[in-house]
């Protein structure tokens, strides 16, 4: 940055803390209307049934009841937006409610209204639906068979698309290979549990034609949008605003069809409308993540080279389409190739239709898949060659002058130094002393693994061209004339600290403090139209366009003072409320007088026009690749193939950072989630479709006492792609840990012959591949389940 | 979830095929089951307060008898729905003659769906064995001779 | 996540509660802590017609020794057993049990007769209890009687309670010298229920021999239950590291396992004989004076 | 149908006619407009709806209002009058903003008064213990390495603030 940073880089506490550790914010359902009433949906017990009838007559009538409706009274709603474009996409509309036919365990098929939240789960109870049971498709494999039931009766087979890349000359690669190595892999379902649930409320204001929508959302913006869509609505009557939001993780980046229903709903009945998720609803009907089966296909020669790459993916999308569920698993495709020279390489996806919520954006968003798909396979591939995982991927990695760097997939990588990240790592861990104390544990049976990730991610999403619905981020900066700067982002963001980031970088550039700063993002009312915050984007592209609007707002800045010192604006500086000459900083004016000559424009020099405000829509020219190498030490308890970590130690690279406090916190959270997945979590359904992990009493999210302690630590390499240099850090966590930890169980049973091991790692699972390994009529070296 | 397995009745199968039979004694066994009315040929409509321990609930739903060769064979399915959720049993019932009593085999399917199927989850097995257990329990004791 | 209503009564002492019982019968619930069943009933899994809080009725919580004997209240929390000196003096093994239930805000409202009277299966008490050779005592309007923990736990969240009756306290022998107990639990990571809970309570002779010992199981059937061949198998023996084995093996030895999500029959079995033997190992350390 | 029940809350006498079947935790939001205590799941795991009842950490969510009736309840919005906290904001409260132990904020009133009860039984507890007794307490943001040590903050300030 051209300005001194004196709080760019700093670990500021941050703005947003005092009014959450106070109680004092407002989530949706904090907000108090007069008048509001409750919305509930009655939702559909199979996975998979035709609707016969529904009879509405007693929830009607019982006490507190205002409203219940089925599909036939919300038929001028419009379906749930899917702006994924896929070409030759099959068809899979949703609407607000199920017309005749329910395909996924929590569809709703009815919406009751009533004027308190007890009486509302009251009158639920008393919709009777008369359901005709049909057969389900929950496994996504049999959903590609001739004789499975279909998910859509109107198409002829699950397939919703094939997708296909190849880059290079793959036949002449596996013709050249010394060795062709094969792995499937899974990569569960998952539930993003934002702690949050979502939330929504409506109202209609009929005089002045205005629907105000608060909803618990990361895409204020592209809400909006649909909304006024989806209601028919015009676009300049809607308000949407996002208050405070408790977590997203990507399953807010979406269009619900209780956002529309609950506006709907205040408009015909004039008064306010709220809906607030269950926990069990939030598992049913909130977007599920990952949900990926690759089998994977090396080419390689004896001494490691890795030649060519072969991919299939096979990904569950679920029963119908949400905003970017078909568009998820090409994420994945993108990013197969890791941080891996990798001569050519194809990727072919099936995404497939299932008797299930729809997967989409869980924080990584198919990188953590396609990470986890390469960097499992290279330790796998390691344990077939005989060679030291390090090795085998250093030798593979290309080296910091040959950046930027083209991938076969037809990605550009901006900069990077992945040698240094792991060099790095492998320092701090310890590595040959570790492998030492492993080798001599083991023969005291005590069984320790080490594991190992190198990944690269693709973050700031991104450049429109790459984008559904747009890649740029907007931003308008107001200094106000009592010298209070106002930052107006179009990103949305709930709970990675922007407020603080943002003002950080405006303080510096304005010469104030960031208490002078104030952040405002959310209210589609007061600031320019966004994008919003996922595929961490926000700091990289909202900060970029805030950072111009600031450029033009300090070079106005200079010109006025230029203009009241008698002295060329290049020559001047600005800091700490002045502006004083470079050369002689005796000779200054105070920055309020030069805010209020802006105001007042009496003394504006000519061709300067009054006030103080820029405005900027930001276009990235490329993505950013941002990596590391992530470290992890287990223990497996022989007896019951518990897993205990003993170590963690995490080097990233997103390039510059403008808070290390927040970066730190995104990095632990991360890998929490990371832990998560590995060891604990999983969408579990039944042959039916019955999710039978539906709520938290058996779907287990990480505690304190699962989470190690998390050595963090950065090499920086910033990013030309943009001014801040910053690169996004937001799911760096869930991508680089995955492979990291289970790395690290399999090479702790590396000794007994196990060679991949599909998460979760629950200790039944670990339990089950000690025993089959050690049986004497296993054989050892098979792979295990 | 699969369920099988076996229970022995005091009488010979003619005995115990009657009363499988008979609706007045399906509906004392079938447990929870507070009415059973007629719904066309071996089919009934039942009211069903289901309770184990704390958990209950109240459901609606069809009793039904199937593909009968007496007195060998049957299929016994049930499917009812309440507030919390639903639930489909579907079972055969095998009979032999075991000296003077009579063994039936059984083997089956259980399904449940709504929040029995989110918190039951643990207890769902547990308790589909119990009501069988309970089912073949009055059985037996409708088979034995009443004292006096 | 809302109860369906009810009609609630807070009986201030215990002779009105039993009334109030007796009226209400079948179709009123006892409240105690409400850890196991408002959870149920927010759920509408449960939708009593009246509602018993026995919250005011002090003298349930209440902890003493007497008779030479610990008596613990049926209202005495989770929390409140953990803590208590006395507890954790005259009979470790409770202490222990209750500091794994759950977590800090369930302890703090969750109580020792609730947890018992509803029976869950993977409930971490009943192995105690049964360890423990302990007697519930079950207060009537007409009578009050011993139920001795091995005849209490009858079925799937069935116990020996009759209608009409409420749990008032438990009873328990106070632990001996030379004397040594523990509980070992594999927890379900998402509830923190017990997928397998052992506790294992001896007691040495000066020659270093099991005179006295007693297994509880939870978790691994539909109900909790002593484990008898691994008892006698250790009954009476000078215990070494491979007898303890062989006698852990047989913990859940003539059971049918439960199996779900979380843990297969087999699993179960499994993880029952490795958690019986270790808390058989740091009963025996225990009873030795030392530390585990 | 309704109830009388009289609570002390955050200091403050409160007497409503409730229905029995009303929850805590709605009794707080709905009918006090104490917001700050959240609600995240409906099968006491998640631990957002915690709040100090007679000074110990309970889930809201599954205590009736009426169980309550007589008690002192401290919700979030309290936690600044009490004693420790000198007039500003109480230590577990500041340790939360010096060392970034909250992203998104909403576990964190519950995360917070679960820490106060753990700091009032044991001062100077070991990363173990904090971890342990957060046991009940749910965060997906922060992975709570940072909330252990925004615990360990406070505890450090109140041993201090005790000599």
């Amino acid at each position: 940055m051209a300005t001194a940073t004196r709080y760019v880089g700093k670990p500021l506490k941050r703005k947003e803390d005092p009014r959450l550790i106070q109680g004092a914010a407002h989530y949706v359902d904090d907000i108090e209307l007069h008048g509001a009433l409750h919305l509930g949906i009655v939702r559909s017990p199979y996975a998979h049934a035709r609707i016969r009838s529904i009879d509405t007559a007693r929830a009607r009538n019982a006490p507190g009841v205002l409203a219940v409706l089925t599909a036939e009274d919300v038929r001028a709603i419009g379906p749930i937006p899917c702006a994924a474009q896929i070409p030759d996409l099959k068809p899979a509309p949703r609407l607000v409610l199920a017309t005749d036919t329910a395909r996924f365990v929590g569809e709703g098929v009815a919406a009751v209204v009533a004027a308190d939240r007890y009486r509302l789960r009251d009158a639920l109870d008393l919709v009777e639906v008369d359901y005709e049971a049909l057969p389900a498709v929950v496994d996504p494999e049999k959903a590609l068979r001739k004789d499975s039931p279909r998910v859509h009766a109107g198409l002829a087979d699950n397939v919703a698309y094939r997708w296909e890349l190849e880059g290079g000359d793959l036949k002449k690669a596996f013709r050249q290979a010394d060795r062709i190595v094969k792995l499937r892999i899974t990569n569960q379902r998952l539930i993003p549990m934002a702690m949050e649930p979502r939330a929504v409320l409506a109202r209609f204001e009929p005089g002045e034609d205005r629907l105000t929508l608060w909803s618990s959302s990361q895409i204020p913006h592209i809400l909006r949008t649909q909304i006024a869509a989806m209601l028919k609505f015009p676009e300049t009557g809607v308000y949407v605003i996002v208050p405070e939001v408790g977590g997203g993780f990507g399953s807010k980046l979406n269009v619900y069809p209780e956002e529309a229903l609950a506006c709907h709903l205040a408009m015909k009945l004039g008064k306010p409308v709220r809906w607030t998720e269950t926990r069990r609803e939030n598992f049913l009907c909130t977007i599920h993540g990952r949900d990926q089966i690759a089998e994977m296909e090396f080419a390689v020669k004896r001494d490691g080279a890795l030649l060519g790459l072969r991919a299939r993916i096979l990904a569950d999308l679920g029963a119908y389409y949400q905003l970017l569920t078909p568009l998820i698993p090409t994420l994945t495709g993108l990013m197969i190739g890791g941080c891996y020279r990798i001569p050519s390489l194809r990727v072919e996806i099936t995404g497939v239709l299932t008797n299930k919520m729809a997967t989409d954006a869980y924080r990584g968003a198919g990188r953590p898949e396609a990470t986890y798909f390469i960097e499992r396979s290279m330790d796998y591939l390691a344990a077939e060659l005989k060679k030291d995982p390090v090795e085998l991927r250093r030798k593979n990695m290309p080296l910091p002058k040959e950046f930027p760097y083209a991938t076969a997939t037809g990605l550009i990588y901006d900069t990077a130094n992945y040698q240094g990240a792991l060099d790095l790592a492998l320092k701090k861990v310890a590595y040959k002393k570790l492998r030492r104390d492993q080798a001599a544990l083991r023969k005291k049976g005590r069984w320790i693994g080490i594991g190992l990730s190198s990944y690269v991610e693709i973050c700031a999403l991104g450049p429109s061209s790459a984008m559904p619905a747009g890649g740029w981020e907007s931003a308008t900066v107001r200094i106000e004339p009592t010298g209070r700067v106002r930052v107006l982002t179009g990103s949305s963001p709930h709970g990675q600290g922007e407020e603080t980031s943002f003002a950080q970088i405006a303080a510096d550039f304005i010469g104030v403090s960031p208490d002078d700063v104030t952040v405002v993002h959310g209210d589609t009312s007061a600031v320019p139209y966004g994008i919003g915050t996922f595929g961490s984007r926000t700091l990289a592209v909202g900060g970029t366009a805030i950072y111009h609007c600031l450029e033009k707002l300090r070079d106005k800045l200079l010109k006025i003072a230029g203009h009241l010192l008698q002295d060329d604006p290049v020559k001047l500086e600005l800091r700490d409320k002045k502006i004083f000459l470079k050369r002689d900083p005796k000779k200054s004016i105070a920055l309020g007088e030069v805010i209020g000559a802006a105001y007042t424009a009496k003394t504006l020099p000519a061709g300067v026009a009054p006030g103080l405000e820029a405005t900027d829509f930001y276009e990235p020219s490329n993505f950013t690749f941002p990596f590391g190498t992530h470290v992890a030490v287990v223990e497996v308890d022989p007896e019951t193939g518990g897993t205990k970590l003993l170590k963690y130690v995490a080097v990233d690279d997103c390039g510059k950072v403008v808070n290390p406090l927040l970066v730190e916190g995104q990095v632990q959270g991360g890998i929490a989630q990371s832990i998560g997945q590995v060891f604990l979590e999983e969408a579990v359904f039944d042959e039916q479709g019955q999710l039978l992990t539906g709520e938290l009493m058996d779907y287990a999210v990480p505690r304190a006492a699962d989470i190690p302690w998390i050595e963090s630590f950065r090499t920086v390499t910033p990013t030309p792609v943009n001014p801040l240099g910053a690169k996004g850090v937001g799911e760096a966590g869930t991508i680089g840990a995955t492979p990291a930890l289970v790395n690290a169980v399999v090479d702790a049973l590396a000794h007994l012959g196990v060679r991949h091991l599909d998460m979760p790692l629950k200790n039944e699972r670990v339990w089950k591949a000690i025993r089959e390994a050690s049986a004497p009529a296993a054989g050892k070296g098979k792979r295990s389940k | 979830m699969k369920l099988e397995g076996r229970y022995t009745l005091p009488a010979a199968p003619a005995a115990v095929w009657e009363r499988l039979n008979d609706p007045a004694i399906l509906a004392k066994s079938l447990p929870g089951v507070e009415s059973l009315e007629p719904d066309g040929p071996d089919r009934y409509r039942a009211r069903i307060q289901y309770r184990v321990g704390a958990i209950s609930g109240n459901f609606v739903g069809t009793v039904e008898l199937s593909e009968k060769k007496p007195p060998h064979s049957m299929r016994l399915k049930t499917s009812a729905r309440g507030a919390p959720g639903f639930f489909n049993g579907d079972g055969r019932l095998a009979l032999a003659a075991k000296g003077a009593e009579t063994e039936v085999r059984y083997a089956g399917e259980i399904q449940v769906g709504g929040m029995l199927a989110a918190l039951g989850q643990r207890m769902v097995e547990s308790a589909a064995r119990k009501s069988i257990e309970e089912f073949f329990q009055v059985l037996a004791a409708s088979l034995k001779p009443s004292p006096g | 996540m809302i109860p369906a209503a009810f009609e609630y009564f807070a009986p201030k002492s215990l002779d009105e509660a039993l009334r109030l019982v007796d009226r209400h019968g079948g179709e009123a619930k006892l409240l105690a802590g409400g850890h196991s069943l408002l959870p149920l009933m927010k759920l509408r899994l449960a939708a009593p017609r009246y509602v018993i809080d026995l919250g005011r009725v002090r003298a349930l919580r209440s902890i003493r020794e007497e008779g030479g004997r610990l008596v613990v209240g049926a209202l005495a929390t989770h929390a409140d057993i953990e803590s208590s000196d006395l507890v954790r003096l005259k009979c470790p093994l409770l202490a222990e049990t209750a500091s794994e239930i759950g977590d800090v805000q369930v302890r703090n409202r969750g109580t020792i007769g609730g947890s018992l009277a509803h029976a869950d299966p993977a409930a971490d008490y009943p192995a105690a209890v049964l360890a423990l050779d302990a007697e519930i005592v079950a207060a009537s309007n007409s009578a009050t009687r011993t139920i001795p923990a091995a005849e209490f736990f009858v079925d799937l969240l069935t116990t020996a309670l009759r209608p009409g009756e409420i749990l008032t306290e438990i009873r328990l022998p106070v632990a001996g010298r030379q004397a040594g107990a523990a509980y070992r639990k594999l927890h379900q990571p998402a509830s923190g229920f017990a997928l397998v809970g052992i506790a294992a309570r001896l007691s040495l002779d000066s020659a270093g021999r099991i005179v006295s010992i007693g297994l509880g199981v939870t978790g691994v059937a539909v109900r909790a239950y002593r484990a008898t061949a691994a008892e006698q198998a250790l009954a009476s023996k000078k215990p070494n590291p491979k007898l303890v084995a062989d006698a852990a093996a047989k913990v859940a030895e003539g059971v049918e396992p439960l199996a779900d999500i979380h843990a297969s029959a087999a699993y179960r079995r499994a993880s029952a004989a490795v958690y019986a033997r270790r808390a058989i190992e740091a009963a025996l350390l225990r009873a030795a004076g030392k530390k585990t | 149908m309704g109830v009388e029940i009289g609570v002390q809350v955050n200091g403050k006498t409160c007497q409503n006619e409730i229905e029995p079947r009303m929850l805590l935790v709605h009794y707080l939001r709905d009918v006090l407009g104490l917001t700050g205590t959240h609600i995240g799941c409906e099968t006491t795991l998640c631990g957002a709806c915690t709040v100090l009842v007679d000074g110990r950490a309970v889930k809201s969510c599954t205590m009736l209002a009426v169980q309550a009736d007589g008690s002192e309840i401290t919700t979030i919005e309290g936690l600044a009058a009490a004693p420790e906290a000198a007039g500003g904001l109480h230590p577990v409260q500041e340790g939360f903003w010096e060392k970034h132990g909250l992203q998104c904020g909403y576990c964190t009133p519950g995360m917070i008064l679960t820490a106060v009860q753990l700091l009032h039984d044991n001062p100077n507890p070991t990363r173990a213990e904090i971890r342990r007794a957060l046991a009940g307490n749910l965060c997906r943001c922060t992975g709570y390495q940072h909330i252990v040590e925004a615990v360990e903050y406070a505890a450090k300030k109140l041993r201090a603030r005790k000599r």
